[in-house]
């Protein structure tokens, strides 16, 4: 089969998945997660057929959408390496992730609904990975948002998850509008919306510099909504309140990763616009330590993930602001692996126990759960960065890249996140695997979820990341070649610092929370003002929706008003009018017959000196 | 000569003094004989105009046909207890009727007129063809307006026949009076 | 002779349902319904009959001379624009006439109103004499009246009168323009494809353009003159609603690139900058004021206001994109509004309230007929997938290039159209299920065959948007050419 | 028959009939039914023969003074139709005193006639007396009312009339001194552009009688007085055969008019028409009182053909004269049966019609939509016409004040149709049609609805008849 | 006496009779200004028919119909003015205003 056809199957199998739960097998749940799994694996297959085949060729076109201005614009795919990396990775994280829901969503009313939703999701993530022209690119980067906003609103009777989901689709969109203005100016400037062809240099160069930066920009705003960077972030954590294996597959692995994948695949545009590269690693720097101060407070399990993710993230961006691209979709391809891992752990932590709160997951024996601490460790390994996991080789990369010509700010603002970094990982594992009677309960309960024990579906994708996780770490000179970019070999001398950073977050975590009569407390505790700042998430959400949303609300108001009262008022107005002058005309003819003739005449008089012509 | 015996002044000043009692009596009766005096003066200046047979119609129809059949009608709707006219309101009038008195007395003034002198013959042949040959259209139609005007005169001043009186002397008499004018045309 | 089949078979249908006995509502509501179906199928004819790439400007041309003296012929012809209108009317009449299929009250008069409605809007899309396409325009206003001050809702007789007199002020507009032009030109005709070749002088163009634009655009939802809109949506009975911001408001926007554009080109390019501000604001103030709706039918007529205002933003473009999109926007719109009013209907006829507040979780209750709404609300974000997407698309291309700041105001307008489109959805639809609406029974086959066949076009041509877009290009060329 | 009676044909019908009716009404016990039906019989006649006489031209008896031909013949088949639809819906006539109601028809009949000599006069003193003679009918069918007001409006409405008439023969006078005679081909000649100032202020005095019979206004005061006391088949008549006698001759004279001064004269008459008349309609819960301020607004649109002062002008004023009488009939068909107990039909004894008699109920919306001039009626194509004449001068802002003034007069219209289709009809009577009633309405709504849709034929006559004139 | 004082003296009867018609109560007296009003018109035509007009016939004719009309209109008035009167017990004009705005 020609890679054209490969990649239709690849991206289209789960759409058939999507289209058979939603509307056919409604009412048969077992069957749509089998199809939906099916169509998982068929197009995993086809990702990897496409991996087989040599990865140089030209894009191909399936069909013309529509044609503006004379510019075509086609749907179509590009085969070359990044895509067919990032291509494997959400197909087979996906597929891993659908395998693990037949357990954890067993029992839940929405089965098909679920995985009719999963199967949308991998459809728009596919087709955006592998889409031709940016265009195409935008549409499924829109279908993500989509899929991301049904996944969170799934169980929508929760209010909560509702506003969730709202939040969520309305701050991406905020990004989405600047990204879709970048297009434009694209569109307008080059006249050709063809990834390839963009990235010619000469079709660069032809972009005058002041619009190149506007653009680069522009498109940067599309990278922070969707990959939550600090501005356009609050919403990542709310998105918590989907599903666990939604939030291990979108909202760590693959969905909030698009940012980060478009600002590779756009890598030579941001390098051509001269000043992005030090915005965007202002923002990256600002967002990694940000994140991590908040994960270092958080008493849920998913929340301390969600932020650790917003971090990485960040860290992805410092690679690739550095201008790396290598460092940064290495990053990306090794945080897939054990975030997702650190997810599904504590799914199956939650579905066992029944609570987010990681104190109650140590008190309810989290530990006796074998294989998946055993993930848990390892995950946490290699999220901290230790030696001989994935996590370790990706930053040091990515700190190598720093190294190599920006301000040493941004690196020690790098050491500072990897140290807090490791730091609340482990805080998080001790919390769980060693409890101790110190630490004070939660107040309330709130997940509805159905409680079950961990069952084999669970655990095998477990196992798969863990490997995942341990190995991916020796893939870097692999990627390198794959994505056509150098790879970077930081020395042994270069890398001391970091490991040593690493294992003192290691220590300090261990010490406050892993001693048998540990305080239990974290180091920030003594500063009270520091602590309840990041307990209050810098009090962004508060800041958000006062500013922004009680704007907005304010604007709409005046124009409720303006619209009731001067648009209908001067219509009404003008109504009323016309009956009072009707009414005073009417009452002019007073019944009174000399008046008539009077008047009469008087008026024929008037007109007699006019025609008189005097 | 293209002006008139200067004796018809007197018949002006009749008109016109007949004309201003009308207006100015309060008495309605009174009025109506300031009419009657006008139409007389009027008549008169017919003559002066060259057309007796004209001002005899005149003086017959008008005076005596119309004028009686207004005082039989005042003295049907009998309200001579009303006070009349007075009230600064009726005043404004006079702003209507100068206005016009002065816009097409000045129209007039200015106006000049191929004035052509003639002897003033009265033919009554002459107009007695015209009206058969060239308006005998007209002439029908008078006679339609004068059937139309009498039935239903009679029918609208008839009471009710719940109300059980008859009609009064004056609607026949009113009748009469123009049978009698439009007889005496027809004849000449 | 196919688009007077077109005009004729809702006449035929129209003389049926009179003679048709006011008992049996069942035979009345079968025969609008299969002409309704008998008009869809003569529009596919059309649009298959149509053939984009000919040189032709117009195509299936049918001419009879009315009142030679006075220059009226009956002249019926169809271009890409006028394709696509008449499919869009054709299909919003068949659901249309689906949805009312459980009325009661008085029947007959219902439905011999509705049928005279869309033969004016039949009417309008094919005609090419200018006296025939205000002849039909008028007819098309009218039915409205009646229609919402007998079978409507809140306020209707307020909302009935308001509305029909708005429409009949712009026609009060047209009357002395359209006239004007055809003493101008001096052709002694009423033929618009004549009259579009003849160079009416430049201050004479500026002078008139906006007589004839703001005409036209009161039907269109402009900006400051939109008020009766929202007020007729609310009072509406859910077909007629579904006829009225389906295609009724697209009658404006069609009449502006009919008449408007191609017989006064220089007034066009110079009125173009002040009514793409006004269409801005329909854009920006439609969506803000929905924010601040409670009642659904609020809401879906002030995002009609926004979308409409889309449209107009397109139109004001003069380049093939904006006009195209605006085109598109306006089949697309037409489609989705038809949607949101059968889905509002549909739980109105139940629930006999639209206030979102009292709703709660009613994916929970009646889940399909909330499907119906979430995907109409998906398609009015603009959401791809669906055919607004690529109409909201090609326009902002088009605003963004030729006036930016307009462009980019448009394009923040979809935040807040999807600020207040979730802001439905999370109070309806989403959140915990209110006990009060346990006894909502959901669709049946019947009732989900509408919103079905509309749910399927926007899919269609959210997927094939070419089949629409070629069809509009070879016209709209044509269009801009000329300015 | 000989040619000259068979041109004088339509009239004699008329007179024929009338003198039957009123030796019926002379005879022992004489019954309304029979003068009914002769009524009827004539005016049938009179619509034959103004077909059969409709292409002849001629002048029976003096060449000067009557002409015969398509302008004059059109118009008396107008008449004469519209007489026929007046007659046949005053089968009895309730409003009028039970005395006065086998006289009722000969008033009819002899007024028509003298608005068919009216339209056919080419000489001043014809004119005029035809103008008395119709005027006198008038007066006397609106003095008939069974009711007092009837009286009252009757009075005003004969004073009112007289000083017009008073005034007009005043004005005639001096265009006879100016002209030196009676004839108007001789005035037509002498009214080049730069004319005599006596002779503009004689025509305008004569146009003040002709203004009073079109209701225009400043000679409108009598209209809403007069339709609402008189009774509802006589409003009727006055409505739209007197209104159409009217606009025959207006258009005579106006096609004599030079343009400059008189148009913009007659442009201030017909904005001040259309704006009185539309107003003063909104405050009207009488529907005979708010269909006269309706007239005296449609009067206005009349001027805006005549103020175009050309041949599209005047075709146009006929084209709309007819549709306009004929919409007037089919109005007082629903009214008269409303107003069967002799009282005024009111917006609340219309409410519900619908129910009440659903042809009733269609026949008055047809009406209310040609008088709004909503498309499938010709209501429509006639303002159209009317618009068109207007702008023809480049009258731009004149038709916009035009169509403003008909979006206000929509207002009222759709309060009629509201009370009709909305308002529930609780326990008022059912609306009884009789046969002949429905006849005059189906009639006059086909005619309204034919013209609506195919406007040509009766527009090329109008347009012959026009390029007759002047 | 020429011309011009004759059609002065005609000017002055119709402003004398209109102003009876504007001032007068009685409904009579209405009738009366009208009466004045149609005289000085035929005193016009006859004095236009004295000096003006070469075929003075015509002039005399359309006095003659003149009082042949008024006597038919001073008939039809006086009907009706009796029928107001009893229909309102007054000849008053003011008393005529039941019917307005």
């Amino acid at each position: 089969m020609s890679s054209g056809t490969l990649a239709l199957l690849c991206t289209h199998a789960p759409l058939v998945g999507c289209f058979g739960a939603l509307v056919v097998l409604r009412r048969a749940p077992r069957a749509a997660a089998a199809l939906n799994i099916l169509a998982m694996l068929a197009s995993l297959g086809a990702a990897l057929a496409i991996f087989a085949g040599s990865n140089h060729q030209p894009p191909t076109i399936i069909s013309l959408w529509l044609s503006s201005e004379g510019v075509p614009i086609s749907f179509g795919f590009l085969l070359d390496g990044t895509n067919q990396l990032m291509g494997i990775i959400v197909a087979l994280i996906a597929l891993c992730i659908q395998v693990y829901s037949l357990g954890y969503m067993k029992g839940d009313p929405g089965y098909a609904r679920y995985f009719g939703l999963h199967g949308l999701f991998a459809w728009a993530m596919l087709s955006f990975v592998y889409s031709a022209n940016l265009l195409q690119a935008f549409v499924f980067w829109e279908l993500v948002g989509l899929a991301s906003f049904l996944l969170i609103g799934f169980w929508f009777e929760k209010p909560s998850a509702a506003a969730a989901a709202k939040k969520a689709f309305v701050m991406t969109r905020i990004g989405d509008v600047g990204m879709f203005i970048g297009l434009i100016l694209l569109l307008s400037s080059t006249s050709t919306l063809d990834i390839a062809q963009l990235m010619q240099a000469s079709t660069l160069a032809s972009i005058p510099d002041a619009r190149l930066t506007l653009i680069a920009l522009l498109l940067f705003c599309g990278v922070v909504g969707k990959s939550a960077q600090f501005p356009l972030h609050t919403w990542l954590p709310d998105a918590m309140e989907g599903p666990t294996p939604v939030s291990a597959l979108l909202h760590s692995a693959t969905m909030v990763a698009a940012g980060v994948f478009l600002y590779a695949r756009f890598h030579p545009l941001f390098v051509a616009a001269e000043g992005v590269s030090n915005i965007v690693l202002v923002i990256a720097i600002i967002t990694a330590i940000l994140a991590a101060t908040i994960a270092m407070v958080q008493r849920d399990m998913k929340r301390v993930l969600a932020y650790s993710s917003i971090s990485q993230l960040a860290f992805m961006l410092l690679g690739l602001g550095a201008g790396s691209l290598y460092a940064g979709v290495f990053h990306l391809t090794t945080h897939a692996f054990f975030k997702a891992l650190l997810f599904l752990c504590a799914g199956a932590y939650i579905h066992q126990i029944g609570s987010n709160d990681m104190v109650t997951m140590g008190r309810q024996g989290a530990a006796k759960l074998r294989l998946v601490s055993a993930g848990l460790v390892i995950g946490a390994a290699a999220l901290a960065g230790l030696p001989p996991l994935a996590g370790f080789f990706s930053k040091e990369s990515i700190l190598a890249a720093l190294h190599g010509a920006h301000a040493n700010a941004f690196v020690y603002g790098a050491y500072l996140a990897s140290f807090l970094t490791a730091y609340y990982t482990f805080r998080m594992v001790f919390l769980v695997l060693r409890p101790s009677d110190k630490s004070v309960l939660p107040a309330e309960e709130h997940e509805p979820h159905p409680h079950g024990d961990v069952t084999g579906s669970m655990k095998l994708p477990i196992a798969i990341l863990t490997v995942g996780a341990a190995a991916a770490g020796f893939a870097g000179d692999f990627i390198a070649k794959l994505i056509g970019a150098k790879a970077l070999h930081p020395t042994y001398g270069e890398m001391a610092p970091a490991i040593g950073i690493a294992l003192a977050g290691v220590i300090v975590a261990f010490f406050e929370f892993g001693r048998k009569d540990a305080a239990q407390q974290g180091f920030i505790t003594r500063v009270g003002a520091l602590d309840t700042l990041f307990e209050r998430k810098y009090y962004l959400d508060e800041i958000y929706d006062k500013v922004a949303g009680g704007l907005v609300s304010l604007i709409a108001s005046v124009s409720a008003v303006v619209e009731r009262g001067v648009l209908d008022g001067t219509g009404d107005l003008a109504g009323n009018l016309t009956i009072a002058t009707g009414d005073a005309t009417a009452r002019m003819q007073s019944g009174r017959l000399q008046l008539y003739i009077g008047s009469a005449v008087l008026l024929i008089v008037v007109f007699c000196y006019f025609v008189g012509g005097y | 000569m293209d002006a008139v015996h200067p004796s018809a002044w007197a018949f002006v000043v009749v008109a016109l003094g007949g004309a201003l009692l009308s207006v100015s009596l309060r008495n309605i009766l009174h009025a109506i004989f300031g009419l009657a005096l006008a139409l007389f003066g009027i008549a008169g200046l017919f003559l002066y105009l060259g057309s007796p047979f004209v001002a005899a119609m005149e003086v017959l129809i008008y005076v005596g046909g119309i004028s009686v059949a207004m005082v039989f009608a005042v003295m049907l709707a009998y309200s001579l207890g009303k006070k009349e006219g007075g009230s600064t309101r009726r005043f404004l009038a006079v702003v209507p009727v100068g206005g016009f008195f002065g816009v097409v007395g000045y129209a007039l003034l200015r106006a000049s007129f191929a004035v052509t002198s003639k002897t003033g013959s009265w033919d009554l042949k002459l107009v007695g063809r015209k009206l058969l040959l060239d308006y005998n259209v007209v002439f029908e139609a008078l006679s339609v307006v004068l059937l139309l005007a009498i039935v239903g005169a009679i029918i609208i001043a008839r009471r009710d026949e719940k109300t059980g009186d008859d009609k009064t002397a004056d609607e026949k008499a009113a009748s009469k009076g123009n049978d009698a004018a439009s007889a005496e045309e027809r004849a000449s | 002779m196919v688009l007077s089949a077109i005009i004729l078979t809702p006449l035929a249908a129209l003389f049926l349902t009179l003679l048709i006995p006011a008992r049996n509502d069942k035979a009345i509501k079968a025969v609008s319904a299969l002409a309704g179906a008998v008009t869809v199928a003569l529009a596919a004819y059309v649009w298959f009959k149509f053939d984009p790439y000919s040189t032709a400007r117009y195509q299936l041309v049918e001419r009879v001379e009315w009142v030679p003296t006075f220059g009226i012929s009956y002249y019926l012809g169809v271009d890409g624009i006028g394709v696509l209108m008449t499919m869009l009317n054709a299909i919003v009449f068949l659901t249309g006439a689906l949805s009312m299929w459980r009325l009661e009250l008085r029947v007959k008069e219902y439905f011999a109103f509705m049928l005279t409605l869309v033969i004016g809007v039949f009417g309008v899309f094919v005609s090419l004499d200018l006296f025939f396409f205000f002849f039909f325009y008028e007819v098309a206003v009218l039915p409205m009246y009646p229609l919402i001050a007998v079978w409507g809702s809140t306020r209707k007789e307020y909302a009935a009168m308001k509305l029909t007199l708005y429409l009949m002020a712009g026609s009060a507009l047209l009357f002395p323009a359209l006239l004007s032009i055809y003493y101008k030109s001096g052709l002694n005709t009423f033929d618009m494809v004549a009259l579009s070749g003849h160079k009416f002088s430049e201050a004479y163009q500026i002078f008139v353009y906006p007589f004839i634009y703001i005409g036209f655009g009161v039907l269109a939802g402009m900006f400051p003159v939109h008020g009766w809109s929202p007020t007729g949506h609310v009072a509406a009975p859910t077909a007629v609603s579904m006829l009225h911001a389906g295609v009724l408001m697209k009658l404006g926007a069609f009449g502006i690139l009919r008449v408007a554009m191609p017989l006064l080109p220089a007034g066009a390019a110079y009125w173009n900058g002040p009514f793409a501000a006004l269409a801005t604001c329909n854009i920006v103030y439609g969506a803000l004021v929905a924010l601040k709706q409670d009642d659904f039918k609020f809401v879906i007529g002030f995002s009609s206001v926004s979308h409409m205002g889309i449209v107009l933003l397109g139109i004001n473009m003069l380049t093939i994109d904006g006009m195209g999109g605006a085109v598109f926007q306006m089949f697309a719109h037409g489609v989705m509004t038809a949607l949101f009013f059968s889905a509002v209907g549909f739980i109105y006829d139940q629930a006999h309230t639209r206030d979102i507040h009292e709703f709660g979780g009613l994916s929970k209750h009646v889940p399909i007929a909330s499907a119906f709404f979430i995907i109409a609300g998906l398609c009015g974000m603009g959401v791809p997938g669906f055919a607004s997407f690529w109409a909201e698309l090609l326009v902002f291309i088009a605003a963004v290039k030729t006036m930016p700041l307009f462009g980019v105001l448009a394009v923040v307008g979809l935040i807040i159209s999807a600020l207040f489109m979730l802001r439905v959805l999370k109070h309806a639809f989403f959140g915990p299920a209110n006990p009060k609406w346990q006894g909502l029974r959901d669709v049946t086959a019947w009732d989900a065959l509408p919103r079905a066949i509309l749910i399927a076009v926007l899919i269609l041509f959210g997927f094939i948007p070419r089949l629409a877009l070629a069809l509009i290009a070879s016209s709209v060329r044509a269009l801009a050419g000329g300015i | 028959m000989p040619k000259d009676l068979l041109l004088f044909g339509p009239e004699l019908m008329l007179l024929g009939g009338a003198l039957l009716v009123f030796i019926a009404s002379i005879a022992k016990e004489p019954k309304s039914e029979a003068t009914w039906g002769m009524a009827l019989l004539a005016s049938f006649a009179a619509v034959g023969l103004s077909l059969l006489t409709l292409h002849e031209r001629g002048a029976p008896f003096f060449p000067g003074i009557y002409r015969v031909d398509l302008f004059s013949q059109l118009l008396k088949l107008g008449l004469s139709a519209l007489l026929c639809g007046v007659i046949l819906i005053s089968r009895n006539l309730p409003s009028v005193r039970p005395s006065a109601r086998v006289d009722a028809p000969l008033f009819l009949l002899l007024s028509t006639v003298g608005m068919m000599m009216l339209v056919s006069a080419t000489e001043l003193l014809t004119m005029y007396v035809s103008l008395e003679l119709s005027a006198y009918g008038l007066y006397i069918a609106v003095a008939l009312s069974s009711k007092p007001r009837g009286s009252e409006a009757a009075a005003k409405y004969v004073l009112f009339g007289a000083t017009s008439s008073a005034i007009t023969l005043y004005g005639l006078s001096l265009v006879y001194g100016t002209v030196g005679s009676t004839s108007m081909v001789k005035l037509s000649g002498a009214l080049v552009a730069g004319a005599d100032p006596l002779l503009m202020i004689g025509m305008l005095l004569m146009f003040a009688g002709l203004l009073f019979k079109l209701a225009l206004v400043p000679f409108h005061y009598w209209a809403p007085d007069a339709y609402e006391g008189a009774p509802h088949q006589m409003v009727a008549f006055i409505a739209s055969v007197s209104k159409l006698g009217a606009v025959g001759i207006v258009a005579r004279f106006a096609a004599m008019l030079p343009g400059g001064d008189s148009a913009t004269l007659f442009i201030a008459l017909s904005v001040a028409s259309m704006a009185l008349g539309n107003l003063a309609a909104l405050a009207q819960t009488d529907l005979k009182r708010l269909i006269a301020y309706s007239a005296v607004a449609h009067a206005g649109y009349l001027m805006l053909g005549y103020a175009a002062m050309s041949k599209t002008g005047l075709a146009a004023v006929i084209f709309y004269g007819m549709i306009y009488g004929a919409s007037s009939v089919l109005a007082f068909v629903v009214l008269s049966a409303l107003g069967r107990d002799g009282e005024n039909p009111t917006m609340e004894s219309i409410s519900g019609l619908y129910q009440r008699s659903p042809l009733a109920a269609l026949m008055m919306l047809v009406a209310i939509f040609t008088l709004a001039g909503i498309p499938p009626t010709a209501g429509f194509i006639g303002k159209w016409y009317l618009f068109a004449a207007a702008l023809q001068r480049g009258q731009f802002w004149l038709v916009l004040v035009a169509a403003a003034a008909s979006t206000v007069a929509l207002y009222y219209y759709l309060q009629v149709v509201k009370a009709m289709y909305l308002a529930p009809p609780e326990d008022r009577p059912r609306v009884e049609l009789t046969f002949t009633d429905s006849l005059a309405g189906l009639a006059a709504l086909g005619f309204v609805i034919f013209y609506g849709v195919y406007p040509a034929p009766l527009w090329e006559l109008a347009q012959k008849a026009a390029a007759l004139l002047g | 006496m020429t011309l011009s004082h004759f059609l002065l003296v005609a000017l002055a009867l119709f402003a004398l009779g209109l102003y009876s018609v504007l001032t007068r109560r009685h409904l009579i007296g209405l009738l009366i200004g009208v009466e004045l009003m149609l005289n000085a018109a035929s005193i016009n035509f006859l004095a236009f028919d004295r000096f003006v007009v070469k075929d003075p016939a015509t002039g005399q004719i359309i006095v003659l119909f003149i009082i042949g009309l008024a006597a038919a209109e001073a008939a039809i008035a006086l009907s009706i003015i009796l029928s107001a009167y009893r229909a309102h017990r007054s000849a008053d004009v003011d008393d005529l205003d039941e019917l307005k705005n």
